[in-house]
């Protein structure tokens, strides 16, 4: 399956506005960032913690919507999903 | 009505179209480029997602106060000092609730809607940490 | 600028002038003649101590909050549904003090300020009470 | 001695906007109104209370201040004065 993953701000700067990722289906969004790091460990640094999870000040959204709690990890993406990576906000 | 958009925006034009017949009190906030020590910003957008969850915040501010309309614009790219960011018009019957409703839209607006700002300063650039 | 006029004002020239190196935020007010069954208006005033005691408001807003400009524009004569009745425009480095700095200047207005307002209705007309 | 006693609203349409009138020196606010009131019925029953003080609710000022307290009866006039009479204001 599919998966586009958008990234913003910081993030877009070390991976890309932009990545369509070839994933087995069921892939957790956890595999998936996993994934993008292997590419790149400035993306790593950006996005997990010293323990290697998912670092809390980052943002993650499945099309759009904000997921949070066990979804940043265990959540599972479908074919077509958009898949977004940012830090916080700073608008207005 | 709800934009992100490149172009700057004509407050007067927001302020006529906000009247309706019942309309008592307008409040209207601008958001600055502030002078800071910065040479300019440059404002990035999840663009579809930052317009719905406008739209988002506009309807929990009807829904939580009496107001008429609301309009939220909101501009990206690069800016320079003094150049308008933002401009948010309430309109309502009465005094207190464009105030409250103003404020409840910007309040919002920097916790959820997905735009960063970068600055540029002369020893370099950054990216602005949000809240 | 303080101002109590029969003509109309621009809101956007306002903004603009209001717009210093330092200004983050813009918070502007606008008063309208509400439609509650009311044909029209009139505004009388004490011309000379309103356009005292506005600029008494706007310099106690000024030493309470740290505003950059405070500009107050209110008409007086016959005015009908829809038309402007009071603009203030306050500027600042940021919105928390924009915002307080321009209810405090509309809340002062409506108690210190003399004028008065005559209401016209198909049944008659009649004075608006003050607090 | 000459004073302006100015009224606006309710009280400029019983004794109109601006009335100079002629009082020997040291004439207290209350005298300049009884004497104002005396022209017109009008005018008393705006301005004064049953008990024949003036009525809380009036504001008054002298030459653009606000007088309160005794002052608003014991208050001293003097020559070229602009006594004002009002109701509470509605603006805005």
């Amino acid at each position: 399956m599919k998966v586009r993953i958008k990234a913003f701000a910081r993030f877009r700067e070390i991976i890309g506005s932009e990545n369509t990722l070839e994933f087995d289906d069921g892939t957790s969004v956890l595999s998936a960032l996993k994934s993008l790091s292997e590419g790149s460990k400035d993306f790593r640094d950006a996005c997990f913690d010293k323990e290697g999870a998912v670092a809390s000040h980052v943002v993650l959204m499945i099309n759009g919507k904000r997921i949070s709690g066990r979804d940043r990890e265990a959540g599972v993406l479908h074919d077509g999903d958009e898949l977004a990576v940012f830090p916080p906000v700073a608008g207005g | 009505m709800i934009r992100l958009q490149q172009d700057d925006f004509e407050v007067g034009e927001f302020i006529e179209e906000a009247r309706s017949r019942g309309t008592g009190a307008i409040v209207t906030f601008i958001g600055i480029v502030r002078d800071d020590g910065i040479e300019g910003i440059e404002l990035e957008a999840y663009h579809d997602v930052a317009e719905q969850e406008l739209a988002i915040i506009r309807d929990e501010a009807m829904r939580e106060f009496p107001l008429h309309n609301v309009d939220i614009i909101h501009r990206t790219g690069p800016l320079r000092v003094g150049d308008n960011i933002v401009l948010i018009v309430v309109s309502a019957g009465h005094r207190k609730e464009a105030f409250l409703g103003c404020e409840y839209v910007i309040d919002r607006l920097k916790q959820t809607v997905p735009i960063w700002k970068k600055e540029f300063r002369k020893d370099g650039e950054h990216w602005v940490e949000g809240e």
